[in-house]
C-alpha cells in the first residue's frame, strides 16, 4: 500500500494530558523521520484523545477497528484504559502496542497485546538486588495505589525476601496525594535502611521535598517511572542522591539517542526528554518497523506477527525483544541524581 | 511521656488542616454565607496560583507583590465569574421560576461549565503538567518547634488564614456590608425592599471570596512548590466538606472542621494507612452529620 | 365519653419564651371550634404541638383515645388530623391536581411497589384510582376542578388558599385544623369561606380554626377558645366570649 | 405509555440507521449513551423528582459493575444472573448507607452522598483482596440470555436497549404516578409534605435505593459490555457528569434526563474533530444551554406544558362528571 | 394645586407573556392616604412592586417627587424615600429582630429605632429573637416597623393588617393616621376595605389590571358597587 494508517489513543486533555501530549510529540518525531527516509510507502498516525477515561478509550478502539485501513494501534497511557480498549482489539484482531501499560495481565488478554515497558517483575528484583548489594537489609516500600503500584510492591517485596532482606514497611498512597509528611513520619518510625518508592515524578517530587523538610536522610530508591527531568525541576535539591533505574539516558552518546534528544529539544524549548517519551518514541518505531516488515500489503494479522518477531530492536531505551508472551525485555541502567542531573552509576 | 511521634503527626494534621481551611474560608463566604451554589471556586484558586507563577517567572517581584498580583486576578476572576455564570440567572422574577428547584440549581451547572472551560483553557495554555515554582519563593524552610518539625509556610498560612477569618468575621458581624451580605443571602427580595443594592452586594462578596480563593491558591503553590490546572479539585472537595460539616454559613465552623479533617487524615495515616485516610475523614463527616444534621455550628431549621 | 382531641397541661418553651403554658382543652367529635388570641399568644404553636411539628415540653395530647404526643407529623396526619398553614404552603411547581393528590397519597399506604406495578395488579390499580377519586372530590369540594392542570404557582392567592384546604381534605381527615384561613381575603371572600367551612362542618367534619376575623369566628364557631401569652384565658360560646372582660382587654380591644 | 412507545420505536429503529454505516463505533456509542441514559434517568428519581442533590451516584454504578464482574470472575455466572443481582446488591448497599443518612436535608444530604460515594470508591480501590483494587477485573463473559450468547453487535445493542428501555419505563411509571407526586412534594416543601402524611424519610430512602438499583443495573451492562472494569470508571467526576446530564436536560423531567445523557455522551464524541479544544466546547455548550434555557432543555414546567397540550382534551374529558375520571392525573 | 407626590400613568406590567396591569393611572398627593382596593389577584401587589422597582414596567411612567422612577433599580427608589411593607412580609428570617430593623434603617441609621419600637412594644421584647421564629402577627409588625425605619416620604403598605389581632389592627390604622399626620404620604392596599376607606383620603378600585373606579374615599364608601363587592354586601 502507498499509505499505511496507524491509530494512537492517548490522553491529550484532562489530568494526564501532559503524558499524552509528550507521547504525541515523540510519535511525531518518529513518524517524520520514518516518512522522510524515502520508503516506498508513507505511514499516517491518527491520534485520538481518550482523556484517560475507559469510556472514551473503548469508543476510540471501536473507531480504530472500524477503519479498515488502520493496521495497528498504539496506546493507551493508563493500564485501565489500555485494558478496556484491549477487549475490543482482542475481538477485532488488532495489534495493540502500549508504551506504558504496566498491568501484569495486560499482555495476557490476547496475542494482540504488546508493550514496550520494563515490567516490575523485572525492575523489582533488579532494584532489590542493587539495594541488597548496598547493604540495605531492612527496607520500606511505598507505591501509588494503582495497578502499576501494586506490581511495584509485589515485584520488589518478593525479591527482597528472596535475597534474605526484610520489608519493614509497606503501604500504598492515593495518586495525587499532596502531603506525604504523615506517611513519611510513619515510614521513619519503622527505621528502614532505605526506602523503595513506586511513584511518577509529580508525586515523587512532593515526597522528596517533604522528606527533606522533615530532615530525613534515609536513602531513596525508585523505578524508571520517576525518571523525568521534571523530577529534578520540581524537587530541586531534595532530589539529590535519589537512586533509580532507567533504560533511557539522554546523555547516552549513541547517535540514535542523541538524534532523538536533539529533535525533542527542538520541539520543547530545550527541555530534555524523560523515560516515558523515550518509551513512546521506541514503541512507535517498533510499530513502524513491524509495518515495514509486513509490506507490501500489511494487514492487522501480518503486523501482529511482525511485531511478535521484533528482535533486538535498537531503540533509545536499549535493545527490545518481544518474548513469547509479548513482553519487552529491557536492559536497565542504574542512575543517581547528582548535582541536579541524572548520572549513571557504574556498579 | 508522650511519644513525640504522635505530636509530630498531630502537627502535620493541623498544618494539613490549615491548608484546607485557607481554601474553605473564601469558599464558605460565597457558597455558605451568600448561599449561591458555586462549583468554580477551585478554578479561582488555580487561577490565583497561575497568576502568581506567571508574575514570578516574568519579573521575579518580591513575594508581597506576587500575592497582590494573585489577589488582583482573584478579584477580576470573581467579578467575571459572577457576571458570566450567576447574574444572568437573576433576570427572572416570575414566581414559578423563583420557587423552582431547577432554577435554583441552574447556577450549579453554569458554574460547573465555567469551571470546565477555565480548566481546559489553562491546560491548553500551560499544559497539564505540574509547573515548578522557583525555589527562592518557596515557603518550606523547616522550622523546629520542640520535638516537632514544621515549615515556615505553616506559620504563614496560619497567619493568613487567621487574618482572613478575623477580617471576615468582623466584616460579617460588625459592618453594614456584612449585614447586607447576610440579608441578601437570607432573602434577596427583602433586601431590595430595604434599599440594598443586591447586585453590588453579590459582586462584592464574589470579589472578596475569590480574592481569598486566589490568595489560597498562590500560597499553596508556594507551599508545595507545584502549580497545575487540576490543583483546585481536591482542596475544593475538602473545603466543601468542611463548610457543610461546619454548618454551611459559619466561617469559623468551616475552619474548625477543616482542621478536624486534616487531623483525622493524618491520624488515619498514622493508625490505619495512607490509602484509607480519606475513608476516615469521610466517615467522620457522616458521623458528624448523624449527630448534628445541620453541621456542627449550623442554625436549626426555620420554624413551620 | 372521651373527647376526640384532648389536650392536657400542654406547654412549650422556646428559650426564654413560654409560647404555650399549661393549656388544657378538648374538642369533641363534630364540633367547630375557634381558637383566638393576640399575636404571639401561642395559637400556631399549639397547632404545631397537636400536629407533631413541635415536640412538647410538657403535658400530653390524645386523639380519639390514643396518645399522639411524640409522633411524627406524618404519623399524626395518617391518624386523621390534617392541617393548613398560616403562611400558605402549596407545592408551587406541581399542578393543582398533583398538589391535592399528595394529600390523598399521604393518607394511604405508600410504596414504590404499588406505583411500579400498579397497572398489573388489582391492589395497585385500585390505589391509583382511589387517590384519583379522592383528589377530584376534594377539588370539586373547593371548586377548583377547572384549574386542575394549572401550576400551583400560577394561581391567584385566594385560589391557593382553597387549594391548601383541598389538599387537606383529600386526606379525608376526621379532624381539620385551619390556621388563619381568611387572612388576606376581603369581606366578600371571607363570607364565602365562612359558608364553605360551615358546609364542611355540616358534612360531619370536626374543625378547629385560628382566625383574627371576628365576623367569621363569631359567625360560625360553636365554641371558642382564647389564648393569651400562652395560657388559656377563656373557653365558651361566642356570645360569652364576646363579652368576656379578659378577652376584651387582651384581644378584641374595647371598641369593635 | 406514549413516550415509552416512542422510546421503544426510536431504540428499535436506530440499528437500521446504523447498519447503513456498518460501524461498530456507532453501536459502541449507542450502547454507552444508553447506559448513561439509564444512569441519568435513575438519578432523576432522586435529584429531579425528589429534589435531593445526589453527588455519589457513580459509586452505585460501580457497585453494580463490581458485583457483575466478581460474580463472573469468581463464580463464573453469566449476564442473565448478574444483571438482577447487580441491581439488588447496589440497592442493598444503598439501603444500608441510607439508614443513618436519609434524615438529612438539602446540602447536608448532598454532602453525605458525596461522602458515601467517595467511601465506596475507596473500598473499590483499596480493598485489594476482594475487589482486586486498582488492578481492576476482566469480565470474560459478554451479554447472554440463559446461555444464549448475545454478544454480536446487533444482539448486544438490543440487549442494552431492552434493559434500558424497560428500566426507563419503570422509572417513568414511578415518577409519573402518585408515588412520584409524593416524591415531588418532598422536593417542593418537605415539612409540608410531612404534614400531609407523606413519610419523607421512608420515601427518600426508597427513592435512593431504587435509583441505586437502576444504577447497579447500568453497572452490570457496562461491565459486560467493556469486559474490563477498574475503580477509575466510577470516580467522583462520573457522578458530576451524571448530575450535569440531569441538570442540562431539565431538573425534574425524565425526557430531559434522557436527552441530557444523550447530549453529554454524544457531544464530546461528535466534537473529536476539534482536537484539544473539544472539552472547552463541551463546557461552552453546557453553559449556553443552561443560560438560554435555565430550566434545562426540557424543564419540569415546559415538560408539563407539553404533556398538557398533548393531553389537554384528556384532562377535560376525564373530569369526575364524565364517568371516566378514574386513573388520570398522571395518565 | 401642587403636583402629586407619586404619579402613575398608563402603567403596563407583564409577567412573561401575560400582561397583568393594563394601563393603570393613579396619583398620591402629598400628605394623603390613598387606598387601592380590589379582589384577589387583580394586580394590587404587582402595582406596588412595580412602584418599588421590583418588577419592570413594560410601558408607562411613574414619577416620584417629579422624578421618573419607572425601572429605576429598587435600592435607589428606596433611597429616594419610598419604603414599602411588602406582601409576604419579606423579613430576614435568619436574622434577629434588631438586625432586621437596622437593615431597614439603611444609610439613614438607627435614629428611628426607639420611636419605632415604641409603636410595637412586643418587638422590643424580642430584639434578639430570630425573625423567622416570630409569630405571624409579630412578623407583620416587624415588616411595617422595618419600613418605617427610614422615615420615608411615601410609605407603601401592602395589606398591613394581614394576620393581626383586631386590637392591633385598630392600632395599625390608628398608627397610619398618625404617620400621615407627621407628613408621610401613604399608598395603602387593604382587604379590610371598611377600615381602609375610613382613614383614606382617596381610594381607587382595581379590577383585572385596570382602575375602574376612583375618587375621594368618602364618596366611594357610599358607592353601592363597592358595598356589594368589598364590604360584605350591606351598604355602609
Ligand atoms: N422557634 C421559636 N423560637 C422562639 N420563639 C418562638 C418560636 N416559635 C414561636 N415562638 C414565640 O412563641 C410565641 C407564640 O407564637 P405563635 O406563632 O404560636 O403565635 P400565634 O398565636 O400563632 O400568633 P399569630 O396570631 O401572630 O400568628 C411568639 O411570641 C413567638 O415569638
Ligand atoms: N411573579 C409573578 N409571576 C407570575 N405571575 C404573577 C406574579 N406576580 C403576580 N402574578 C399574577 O398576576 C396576577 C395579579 O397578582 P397580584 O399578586 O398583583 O394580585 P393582588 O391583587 O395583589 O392579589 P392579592 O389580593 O391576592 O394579594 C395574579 O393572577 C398572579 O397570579
Ligand atoms: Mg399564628
Ligand atoms: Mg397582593
Amino acid at each position: 500500500a502507498d499509505t499505511v494508517k496507524l491509530g494512537y489513543q492517548l490522553p491529550l486533555t484532562g489530568d494526564t494530558a501532559q503524558y499524552g501530549q509528550d507521547f504525541r510529540k515523540a510519535a511525531e518525531i518518529a513518524l517524520t523521520e520514518f516518512n522522510a527516509a524515502g520508503k516506498p510507502f508513507k505511514v499516517e498516525i491518527v491520534f485520538e484523545d481518550s482523556r484517560s477515561d475507559a469510556k472514551e478509550g473503548t469508543n476510540i478502539a471501536r473507531k480504530f477497528v472500524d477503519d479498515k485501513e488502520i493496521v495497528g494501534v498504539l496506546g493507551d497511557f493508563t493500564s485501565g484504559v489500555s485494558m478496556a480498549a484491549a477487549q475490543v482489539y482482542k475481538d477485532a484482531g488488532m495489534p495493540q502496542l502500549s508504551q506504558t501499560a504496566s498491568h501484569p495481565d495486560y499482555t495476557k488478554i490476547s496475542k494482540y497485546q504488546f508493550r514496550n515497558i520494563a515490567t516490575q517483575a523485572q525492575e523489582g528484583p533488579y532494584n532489590a538486588k542493587w539495594m541488597a548489594a548496598k547493604g540495605f537489609k531492612n527496607v520500606a516500600v511505598i507505591a501509588e495505589q494503582t495497578d502499576w503500584g501494586q506490581s511495584v510492591v509485589g515485584g520488589f517485596s518478593d525479591a527482597v525476601k528472596a535475597n534474605g532482606g526484610t520489608v519493614a514497611f509497606s503501604e500504598f498512597f492515593n495518586r495525587g496525594l499532596k502531603d506525604y509528611r504523615s506517611l513519611i513520619s510513619k515510614i521513619e518510625r519503622a527505621k528502614p535502611d532505605a526506602i523503595y518508592t513506586g511513584f511518577f515524578y509529580e508525586d515523587g517530587a512532593q515526597f522528596l521535598k517533604q522528606l527533606q523538610q522533615l530532615g530525613i536522610k534515609t536513602p531513596v530508591y525508585s523505578t524508571s517511572a520517576a525518571y523525568s527531568p521534571k523530577l529534578i525541576e520540581l524537587a530541586g535539591g531534595a532530589a539529590e542522591g535519589v537512586h533509580l533505574t532507567s533504560n533511557f539516558l539522554p546523555t547516552d552518546p549513541s547517535p540514535n539517542v542523541q538524534h532523538f534528544v536533539e529533535e525533542w529539544k527542538k520541539r520543547s524549548d530545550g527541555a530534555v526528554p524523560g523515560q516515558f517519551p523515550a518509551q513512546a518514541y521506541d514503541a512507535v518505531r517498533i510499530m513502524l518497523a513491524a509495518v515495514e516488515r509486513a509490506q507490501p500489503s500489511p494487514t492487522r494479522e501480518k503486523v501482529r506477527d511482525a511485531l511478535a518477531q521484533t528482535r533486538d530492536f535498537p531503540g533509545v531505551t536499549g535493545k527490545t525483544t518481544f518474548s513469547a508472551d509479548r513482553e519487552a525485555e529491557k536492559d536497565l541502567v542504574k542512575v543517581e541524581v547528582k548535582g541536579g542531573a541524572f548520572v549513571p552509576v557504574a556498579e | 511521656m508522650f511519644d513525640p511521634y504522635y505530636l509530630q503527626q498531630l502537627a502535620i494534621g493541623l498544618s494539613l488542616g490549615m491548608t484546607y481551611a485557607l481554601m474553605a474560608i473564601g469558599f464558605t463566604l460565597i457558597f455558605g454565607v451568600l448561599n449561591v451554589v458555586n462549583f468554580a471556586h477551585g478554578e479561582i484558586y488555580t487561577l490565583g496560583a497561575f497568576a502568581g507563577l506567571v508574575l514570578i517567572s516574568a519579573t521575579a517581584p518580591p513575594i508581597v507583590a506576587v500575592i497582590l498580583g494573585a489577589l488582583a486576578i482573584g478579584a477580576l476572576a470573581g467579578f467575571s465569574l459572577e457576571r458570566i455564570a450567576f447574574k444572568p440567572f437573576r433576570r427572572f422574577t416570575d414566581e414559578a421560576s423563583l420557587k423552582s428547584r431547577a432554577m435554583r440549581e441552574s447556577t450549579l451547572l453554569s458554574s460547573l461549565a465555567v469551571s470546565i472551560v477555565v480548566r481546559e483553557a489553562l491546560e491548553i495554555v500551560f499544559g497539564s503538567q505540574m509547573r515548578s515554582v522557583p525555589f527562592d519563593y518557596l515557603i518550606n524552610t523547616p522550622v523546629r518547634v520542640g520535638p516537632v518539625i514544621l515549615v515556615t509556610g505553616d506559620f504563614i498560612i496560619f497567619g493568613v488564614a487567621a487574618a482572613m477569618l478575623i477580617g471576615l468575621q468582623y466584616l460579617l458581624t460588625r459592618t453594614r456590608v456584612g449585614l447586607a451580605i447576610r440579608a441578601v443571602s437570607n432573602n434577596p427580595l427583602g433586601a431590595k425592599y430595604v434599599g440594598i443594592d443586591t447586585d453590588r452586594t453579590i459582586i462584592t462578596t464574589f470579589v472578596v471570596g475569590s480574592m481569598m480563593g486566589a490568595a489560597a491558591g498562590i500560597l499553596m503553590g508556594l507551599y508545595y512548590g507545584a502549580v497545575f490546572p487540576a490543583m483546585g479539585f481536591t482542596p475544593g472537595i475538602k473545603a466543601f466538606v468542611a463548610m457543610v460539616m461546619g454548618g454551611l454559613s459559619s466561617i469559623p465552623g468551616a475552619v474548625i472542621c477543616a482542621l478536624i479533617l486534616g487531623i483525622s487524615e493524618s491520624m488515619a495515616t498514622t493508625f490505619v494507612s495512607s490509602g484509607w485516610s480519606d475513608m476516615v475523614a469521610y466517615g467522620f463527616l457522616i458521623l458528624t452529620l448523624i449527630f448534628f444534621p445541620n453541621g456542627l455550628f449550623g442554625a436549626r431549621r426555620e420554624r413551620v | 365519653m372521651t373527647h376526640l382531641l384532648e389536650i392536657r397541661n400542654v406547654s412549650r418553651r422556646f428559650g426564654g419564651v413560654q409560647a404555650v403554658g399549661d393549656v388544657t382543652a378538648h374538642v369533641d367529635e363534630g364540633e367547630l371550634v375557634g381558637l383566638i388570641g393576640p399575636n404571639g399568644a401561642g395559637k400556631t404553636t399549639l397547632f404545631n404541638l397537636i400536629s407533631g411539628f413541635t415536640p412538647l415540653s410538657g403535658g400530653s395530647v390524645a386523639f380519639a383515645g390514643r396518645t399522639i404526643s411524640g409522633l411524627k407529623p406524618n404519623q399524626v396526619a395518617r391518624l386523621g388530623i390534617s392541617r393548613t398553614f398560616q403562611n400558605l404552603r402549596v407545592f408551587p411547581n406541581m399542578s393543582v391536581f398533583d398538589n391535592v393528590s399528595v394529600g390523598a397519597v399521604g393518607a394511604l399506604p405508600q410504596g414504590a411497589f404499588g406505583a411500579l406495578f400498579g397497572g398489573f395488579h388489582k391492589g395497585g390499580r385500585n390505589r391509583s384510582a382511589e387517590i384519583s377519586r379522592r383528589s377530584w372530590e376534594a377539588l370539586e369540594a373547593v371548586g377548583l376542578t377547572h384549574v386542575a392542570a394549572e401550576l400551583a404557582a400560577n394561581l391567584p392567592y385566594g385560589q391557593r388558599k382553597y387549594l391548601e384546604i383541598a389538599r387537606a381534605l383529600a386526606m379525608r381527615p376526621r379532624f381539620l385544623i385551619l390556621d388563619e384561613p381568611a387572612a388576606g381575603l376581603n369581606d366578600t371572600e371571607t363570607r364565602d369561606l365562612a359558608a364553605f367551612i360551615k358546609r364542611l362542618h355540616g358534612q360531619g367534619l370536626t374543625i378547629m380554626l385560628v382566625e383574627h376575623d371576628m365576623t367569621l369566628v363569631m359567625g360560625i364557631c360553636q365554641r371558642i377558645l382564647v389564648l393569651a401569652s400562652g395560657r388559656k384565658i377563656a373557653d365558651g360560646a361566642p356570645d360569652a366570649i364576646r363579652s368576656d372582660a379578659a378577652v376584651l382587654e387582651a384581644y378584641l380591644g374595647v371598641d369593635e | 405509555m406514549v413516550p415509552a412507545l416512542i422510546l421503544l420505536l426510536v431504540f428499535a429503529a436506530l440499528p437500521a440507521l446504523l447498519a447503513g454505516f456498518d460501524r461498530g463505533y456507532f453501536y459502541q456509542i449507542a450502547n454507552l449513551a444508553l447506559i448513561f441514559v439509564l444512569l441519568s434517568a435513575s438519578m432523576h428519581l432522586v435529584t429531579g423528582v425528589a429534589g435531593l442533590l445526589h453527588l455519589g451516584h457513580a459509586a452505585f454504578y460501580g457497585v453494580g459493575a463490581y458485583t457483575a464482574a466478581l460474580l463472573t470472575s469468581k463464580l463464573g455466572l453469566g449476564f442473565t444472573v448478574t444483571l438482577p443481582l447487580s441491581g439488588l446488591v447496589a440497592a442493598l448497599v444503598a439501603f444500608l448507607v441510607a439508614l443513618p443518612t436519609m434524615r438529612l436535608v438539602s446540602i447536608y444530604f448532598a454532602v453525605a452522598t458525596l461522602a458515601i460515594g467517595q467511601m465506596l470508591y475507596l473500598v473499590m480501590l483499596n480493598w485489594v483482596d476482594f475487589t482486586k483494587g486498582p488492578n481492576g477485573i476482566i469480565v470474560s463473559k459478554g451479554f447472554e440470555l440463559f446461555g444464549v450468547s448475545l454478544s454480536g453487535r446487533l444482539a448486544a445493542y438490543y440487549t442494552v436497549a431492552a434493559v434500558v428501555t424497560l428500566s426507563v419505563v419503570a422509572i417513568g411509571r414511578l415518577s409519573h404516578s402518585y408515588y412520584g407526586n409524593a416524591l415531588r412534594s418532598i422536593r417542593e416543601d418537605d415539612q409540608c409534605a410531612d404534614a400531609m402524611g407523606v413519610s419523607t424519610v421512608r420515601l427518600k430512602m426508597e427513592a435512593f435505593t431504587l435509583s441505586a438499583f437502576f444504577a447497579g443495573v447500568a453497572g452490570s451492562l457496562w461491565a459486560h459490555m467493556t469486559g474490563y472494569i477498574s475503580p477509575g470508571d466510577f470516580k467522583f467526576s462520573e457522578s458530576i457528569l451524571i448530575l450535569a446530564m440531569v441538570v442540562v436536560g431539565g431538573l425534574g423531567s425524565l425526557p430531559g434526563a434522557v436527552i441530557g445523557a444523550l447530549l453529554l455522551i454524544l457531544l464530546p464524541e461528535g466534537l473529536r474533530a476539534l482536537g484539544d479544544f473539544r472539552n472547552i466546547m463541551v463546557g461552552l455548550v453546557m453553559f449556553l444551554s443552561i443560560l438560554l434555557l435555565p430550566k434545562g432543555l426540557l424543564g419540569e414546567v415546559s415538560a408539563l406544558r407539553l404533556v398538557r397540550r398533548q393531553l389537554g382534551a384528556a384532562w377535560r374529558n376525564t373530569g369526575p362528571g364524565t364517568g371516566k375520571g378514574e386513573g388520570i392525573g398522571w395518565r | 394645586m401642587t403636583a402629586p407626590l407619586l404619579s402613575i400613568a398608563d402603567l403596563h406590567v407583564a409577567m412573561g407573556p401575560q400582561e397583568i396591569l393594563h394601563g393603570v393611572r393613579l396619583d398620591v398627593p402629598e400628605g394623603a392616604i390613598v387606598a387601592v382596593l380590589g379582589s384577589n389577584g387583580v394586580g394590587k401587589t404587582t402595582l406596588m412592586r412595580t412602584v418599588s422597582g421590583i418588577y419592570r414596567a413594560r410601558q408607562g411612567s411613574i414619577t416620584f417627587r417629579g422624578q421618573p422612577i419607572a425601572n429605576m433599580p429598587a435600592h435607589r427608589i428606596v433611597q429616594l424615600g419610598l419604603s414599602q411593607a411588602p406582601e409576604g412580609r419579606q423579613i430576614f428570617s435568619n436574622m434577629n429582630v434588631r438586625e432586621n430593623l437596622v437593615l431597614g434603617g439603611g444609610e439613614v441609621g438607627l435614629g428611628e429605632l426607639d420611636r419605632v419600637l415604641a409603636m410595637f412594644p412586643i418587638l422590643s421584647e424580642r430584639l434578639r429573637q430570630n425573625a423567622g421564629s416570630l409569630s405571624g402577627g409579630e412578623q407583620q409588625m416587624l415588616c411595617i416597623a422595618r419600613a418605617l425605619m427610614r422615615r420615608p416620604t411615601l410609605l407603601l403598605l401592602d395589606e398591613p393588617s394581614l394576620g393581626l389581632a383586631p386590637k392591633i389592627v385598630a392600632q395599625i390604622f390608628d398608627l397610619i393616621g398618625r404617620i400621615r399626620a407627621e407628613g408621610v404620604s401613604i399608598l395603602l392596599v387593604e382587604q379590610n376595605a371598611r377600615a381602609a376607606l375610613r382613614i383614606a383620603d382617596h381610594a381607587a378600585v382595581l379590577e383585572d389590571g385596570r382602575i375602574v373606579l376612583s375618587g375621594p374615599a368618602d364618596q366611594l364608601r357610599d358607592d353601592p358597587r363597592i358595598a356589594e363587592a368589598y364590604l360584605g354586601g350591606h351598604a355602609h
